[in-house]
């Protein structure tokens, strides 16, 4: 399963009421977002609409088409824009 | 306030045009003439992007008013090339990527000449004090001073 | 495909670009050089005061002069509900944008847009202008961030309540947001250290200062269709945001690209297409607004300034144990500030085990800051980059060896949490290391800098076509502003995938109504991702073009290879047919099926992350505090440099604002809350005789995720300049200068100060 | 709406009768680098401008008794490229080369710099340095008046509504004299003096100063003339001690603001360092030592 951190500075800490890292039954990023927001109501779509995620170190705006991998690290992160 | 008329020699052509007082020659080049090369950044002299060759000299045409052309002759970008020959100083910003945006470009170019029909052999630090008042957000001048020595350089015949 | 171990013919030369001519002589048109018959000219209003609010606005002297056609205010607006979103560049607020673009109820800064006319002269525009009324009720106001965050601060939303903290408040304040990264822990990092070090910081706002004032051409038809003419880093973005500010279905509003004098990040918000828009819309005229240099400066812009403090814990032999920032960054009158990025790149560069980050957006009455080369880096690694140079002397150690002790690798696990991959910082501090700059001694009597940066890089959404024109010649077409050179770029990877000579193809961008979706040209993003699309959307003109010639061989497809711009049969199985070039399969185009074209749309992902190393040489005369840049090399890994001259170019652009952020650029504030230097006299950007030349050394370490590489290359230069020219003060002098800019004046006091 | 009138009279009466007979507010354009500047921002807003540069030897550089007559509109670039006065001023040809752009040099004037009475103007400490004498014209005829004493006030002079310089007469040089000017700005160019400081000397064969003029700008309401500085350097050669009290001179006669460009405590420990490297220059000038330029 992959791993699902959520960055301390996503300002979403208390959608999970404080947990920063969970495991996450997915192997799609659309089915990760509705596996989030079924745990944590209010999350996936902060994620869809807020968020950046990182998988593997590689830094995804949008991920709807990224394969997760078991054991792949996810990080939910802030959006980044540029200049 | 009726009108000025104006009669001045522009890129080589008499030119005759009527112009309001308060009209800078740059809002005249830009707005009566129809000739937009010469760029507006500060409107006040501090940025060189409306820079003309008046009577053989280097200015800024937004400290200059409309009615002030008359009787002089005047370079502007649109006059620096020959037909569809580009200037060597033209061509030389081009080949060192000398511009990215391109809008102080026109002004750069200009003022290299005027700096080069004085100084065909400048010095780095002449070609950067002549061009002080011409200020450049994108490159850093970098490439702008390479590209003005090998004009300066294929002017003077000792380069390609 | 992918091409990065390729020999490759056409990408990484330096080929003329394709727009050049046009800029080089003159007719390149620009945001302001377009007129149209008819048209008028449109001028906006100003607020005088930092905070106040509006009581009324008397408009009827201005309406009844002889020439005037139009008249708006807010109210001719729709009040647009408080919507977040992220475009653009940022986090975004629609109601912030539509109030910044035309204030209502309240000015919050001066220079707040209040009101505009559309008039026959720009003469009798602003006579108008001169004969509105507004009554304002002057407001307490407050300019800088740490006066803002202070309890009896002036409030400038009354329903701002700091976001971020629990539980919420119920007392509206100028933070709008607290942030907090966390990484290990960082007491336990402290107390296992050898020796601590901290430090607070200050940086002033700085304006992008693009040369070309922001002007737009807005035409109404009578069905209500509008163009709009206007320079900006995305005519996509005018397009979404003038729709949303009016009201309107974007498929009436067709926005044409004109040549962009510049943006750095400035260019990723509106300011006056929907007011040009609102005035043709009432007049029934074409109208036209500039901006002069003063709307520049008062009205737009610029970049936070911020209040900093930041401590490092490390053991005797340099390694960096713990490390700790507070970022205060000034939003200005609306939250956005780029606090995110902010805190996330300062520590991005090192491989530390326990971090922690607080960060505070925070709003006062100065204009809405915008977007600027890797928002917000710069300000967290001049802090983070001068005391790491600190700690260096306090360790005895080589500021290069401790930065490599401790530099980020592939698989360091960030504070913000992913883990690098893909970099190539190690290879930059490499380039560093055996530079002759580095290498050499230093002049008597100068002192040297090194400082570093990191900025993530973006991809994102973009839309390339290629035709292959009826005679073999070729014409890509992108959505995405050439700010810096793209067309060139562009052009080379289609020649590169086609096998043609660069000469062969012509770049041009297209407007709203004539291609796909394509984002903002920023974050670097263009040849990263726009560049993937014309790439992919060459492919397929290449599969296309061997269909054809397979057709015309009456062989199959796959028994087709195309190389150095021709058909040929794969193999003497294949039949001993002579190659087809662009000129022969274009001639047959139409017996074959039609004109050979691709458009590809992507959403690009797996921008690589960019580092990049500074090294500056500096004289200081004591006397006068005036600081002289002796010597200067700026070292990045580009991933793949499609035309390095462009690259290069970015890089020494970037570099030079960066020292005119360190030395010489700031808001200057009259004590009525007004700036002081809205002009480029005051606002002192370096000149070409304050700069020497730029050594941009390019280190490629190619990005997997791109078809030849490609990182973005222009937000890395801005991030490291301002702490490098410190290190060298400190160097020169023994002084370290905390707080931006590091003006003569400071430099002096600091000398009578240290005795 | 404007009403702005234009006339280019070819003769001073012509000139003169328009400034007497103009019922606003009317403005002499020479060069155009302050007024247009002034006019743009909204800062001005004349009813005529006079523009006397068709008036017959409002332009030029001419040597007359062993003197410079230079034409008060004459533009900055044509002073720089005068070999003459080069070699006898090149102090007051150095304050001009340093006044905004190469553009702004192409147009600017030292009638208009010293008019526009901006306590910062770069040539004007040079001017009163250099002693120089400004024909005025107006209704009532000619006068000659030292410069030092045409501005009064920022932005304020004291000729009269229907006056302007027609010329500038810089005196003879005896031997073993020269100038310098300084000035110090944030950038290498395009800004305004923070403080800048002309100095003339005439030295003995000694090296001895048998004469000297120091001038300060940017330190108070106008550019000063240092009388105090100037007797400093009388009967002294450039030592150790007469530099201390030079500097110490500079300062104590500052009486600056802060604003933008500078603060009182910079401005005025600046003046004093500028005095000591002007002071340095135009001795070493004068004894033939340097012919170089100073920045």
């Amino acid at each position: 399963m992959p791993t699902v951190v959520l960055s301390s500075g996503s300002g979403a800490l208390h959608l999970t009421g404080g947990v920063t890292e969970f495991e996450v039954e997915a192997t799609t990023f659309r089915r990760l977002v509705l596996e989030l927001e079924q745990r944590f109501p209010g999350l996936g779509k902060q994620v869809e609409e807020g968020m950046a995620v990182a998988i593997d170190g590689e830094i995804f705006q949008d991920a709807y088409s990224a394969q997760l991998r078991p054991g792949s690290e996810i990080v939910l992160i802030p959006k980044i824009g540029g200049g | 306030m009726a009108k000025q008329y104006v009669s001045a020699t522009i890129n080589g052509e008499q030119s005759e045009f009527l112009c309001e007082t308060q009209q800078s020659m740059l809002d005249v080049l830009r707005d009566v003439i129809g000739l937009t090369g010469a760029k507006e950044g500060c409107g006040s002299g501090d940025c060189g992007a409306c820079s003309i060759i008046l009577d053989g000299r280097l200015v800024c045409s937004c400290l200059m008013l409309g009615v002030e052309a008359n009787g002089t002759t005047i370079t502007t970008i649109e006059g620096i090339a020959q037909g569809d020959k580009l200037h060597p100083i033209q061509q030389k910003f081009l080949e060192h990527a000398a511009l990215q945006c391109g809008f102080c470009t026109p002004g750069l170019i200009v003022a290299t000449k005027a700096l080069l029909d004085e100084n065909p052999n400048p010095t780095e630090t002449e070609a950067r004090y002549w061009l002080a008042g011409n200020l450049c957000r994108c490159t850093g001048y970098d490439k702008v001073i390479r590209a003005v020595m090998d004009a300066a350089a294929v002017m003077r015949g000792e380069a390609a | 495909m992918n091409y990065i171990d390729s020999s490759l013919k056409v990408v990484g030369t330096r080929p003329l670009r394709p727009d050049g001519v046009d800029k080089v002589t003159g007719r390149a048109l620009y945001s302001a050089d377009t007129r149209a018959a008819g048209m008028l000219w449109g001028k906006i209003l100003r607020s005088p005061h930092a905070h106040a609010r509006i009581v009324k606005i008397d408009t009827s002297k201005a309406e009844a002069m002889a020439g005037v056609y139009a008249v708006c205010s807010a109210a001719d607006f729709p009040d647009i509900p408080s919507e977040e979103a992220f475009v653009g560049e940022g986090p975004m607020n629609f109601r912030d944008l539509a109030q910044n673009v035309m204030a209502r109820g309240k000015v919050l800064y001066e220079g707040h847009a209040v009101a505009a006319v559309a008039a026959s002269t720009p003469a009798v525009a602003d006579a108008a202008l001169a004969a509105i009324e507004v009554t304002y009720d002057v407001l307490p106001y407050v300019i800088d961030v740490e006066d803002a965050m202070a309890a009896d601060a002036p409030v400038l939303h009354d329903d701002m309540f700091t976001a971020g903290v629990d539980p919420k408040p119920t007392k509206a304040s100028n933070i709008a947001k607290v942030v907090k990264f966390k990484k290990g822990d960082v007491e336990a990092g402290f107390a296992a250290a050898d020796v601590i070090i901290e430090d607070s910081y200050t940086t002033q706002p700085v304006h992008q200062a693009y040369i070309e004032p922001h002007a737009c051409l807005a035409t109404c038809a009578a069905d209500g269709q509008v163009t709009i003419h206007a320079s900006s880093q995305g005519h996509f973005m005018i397009r979404a945001y003038t729709a949303k500010l009016l009201g309107m279905d974007m498929s009436n509003i067709r926005v044409n690209p004109a040549e962009i004098g510049g943006g750095f990040g400035g260019k990723t918000l509106i300011y006056i297409e929907p007011v040009a828009v609102k005035l043709s819309q009432k007049s029934g005229r074409p109208v036209k607004i500039q901006m002069s240099r003063e709307d520049v400066f008062r009205g737009t812009g610029p970049t936070s300034g911020a209040s900093v403090t930041v401590k490092l814990g490390a053991k005797k032999d340099g390694t960096i144990v713990a490390a700790q920032t507070v970022l205060k960054f000034q939003a200005g009158a609306f939250a956005g500030s780029p606090i995110n990025p902010g805190c996330m790149c300062g520590f991005a560069l090192y491989d530390i085990e326990n971090i922690d980050v607080l960060g505070y957006d925070v709003v006062s009455n100065r204009p809405k800051v915008a977007a600027y080369r890797a928002p917000g880096a710069p300000i967290a690694s001049f802090a983070v980059e001068s005391l790491i140079d600190d700690l260096a002397s306090k360790l005895g150690m080589d500021p290069l060896t401790l930065r490599q002790k401790n530099m980020a690798k592939n698989g360091t696990k960030t504070h913000y949490g992913p883990t690098h991959q893909n970099i190539g910082f190690e290879q930059v501090l490499a380039a560093v290391q055996t530079h002759p700059h580095w290498k050499s001694a230093l002049p008597a009597g100068q002192g040297r800098g090194l400082a570093c940066g990191f900025w993530f890089n973006i991809g994102g959404e973009s839309t390339a076509t290629v035709h292959i024109n009826e005679d073999g010649s070729v014409t890509v077409a992108t959505g995405s502003p050439d700010i810096g050179g793209s067309r060139a770029s562009m052009g080379m990877m289609v020649a590169e995938v086609l096998g043609v000579d660069i000469s062969m193809v012509k770049a041009t961008i297209a407007d709203t109504a004539s291609i796909g979706f394509t984002h903002l040209t920023g974050g670097s993003r263009v040849t990263f991702a726009t560049g993937m699309a014309a790439t992919q959307a060459a492919e397929k003109v290449v599969d296309e073009l061997k269909k054809r010639a397979a057709m015309i061989w009456e062989i199959q497809p796959d028994a087709v290879e195309w190389r150095d711009g021709k058909a040929f049969p794969a193999g003497s199985n294949a039949g001993g047919f002579e190659p087809l070039d662009l000129a022969e399969l274009a001639l047959k185009a139409a017996r074959t099926g039609g004109p050979v074209n691709a458009e590809v749309s992507v959403n690009a992902q797996g921008a690589g992350a960019g580092f990049g190393a500074h090294i500056c040489d500096v004289s200081v005369d004591k006397e006068t505090g005036h600081v002289k840049i002796e010597r200067y090399t700026a070292i990045q890994d580009v991933g793949k440099a499609i035309h390095p001259s462009y690259v290069e170019g970015q890089i020494q652009g970037g570099a030079a604002q960066g020292i005119g952020w360190a030395l010489s650029e700031e808001y200057i504030y009259s004590n009525k809350g007004q700036m002081d230097n809205p002009g480029f006299l005051d606002y002192r950007c370096p000149v070409a005789s304050d700069l020497p030349m730029i050594e941009a050394v390019l280190v490629e370490v190619p990005n997997p995720r791109h078809p030849f590489g490609v990182r973005g290359v222009g937000e890395v230069p801005i991030v490291p300049p301002m702490a490098a020219v410190a290190n060298a003060i400190k160097g020169a002098t023994g002084l370290r200068m905390p707080d931006l800019p590091m003006t003569p004046p400071k430099i002096r006091a600091a000398f009578d100060a240290a005795g | 709406m404007s009403n702005l009138s234009y006339a280019a009279p070819t003769s001073v009466d012509d000139a003169v009768k328009l400034l007497a007979g103009s019922s606003g507010l009317a403005k002499v354009l020479s060069g155009g680098t302050d007024l247009l500047v002034q006019m743009r921002s909204g800062r001005l807003k004349p009813d005529l401008i006079v523009d006397t540069k068709k008036i017959p030897g409002i332009i030029g550089i001419r040597e007359e008794n062993g003197g410079f007559v230079i034409g008060a509109g004459t533009a900055g670039a044509v002073v720089e490229a005068h070999a003459g006065l080069n070699k006898a001023w090149p102090g007051l040809v150095e304050a001009l080369d340093l006044i905004g752009s190469t553009q702004v040099q192409g147009r600017c004037s030292l009638a208009g710099n010293l008019c526009n009475a901006s306590p910062a103007a770069d040539s004007v400490p040079a001017l009163f340095a250099a002693g120089a004498i400004a024909v005025v014209v107006g209704s009532k005829g000619k006068r000659e008046v030292p410069v030092e004493q045409i501005p009064t006030a920022p932005g304020r002079t004291s000729l009269a509504k229907d006056e302007f310089i027609l010329e500038f007469k810089l005196p003879v040089r005896p031997a073993r004299s020269s100038d310098a000017y300084l000035r110090f700005i944030p950038r290498t160019e395009m800004d305004i003096a923070v403080v800048g400081c002309g100095i003339s000397v005439t030295l003995n064969e000694a090296g001895v100063c048998t004469a000297a003029r120091v001038s300060l700008g940017a330190v108070a309401p106008t550019v000063l003339l240092l009388a105090d500085a100037a007797a400093i350097l009388v009967g002294h050669t450039l030592d150790a001690d007469t530099l201390a009290k030079l500097d110490a001179a500079a300062q104590a006669a500052c009486k600056p603001i802060n604003d933008k460009r500078g603060t009182i405590e910079y401005r005025t420990k600046v003046a004093g360092v500028l005095a000591r490297r002007v002071a340095a220059i135009a001795f070493d000038r004068a004894a033939g030592k340097s012919t170089g330029k100073a920045h």
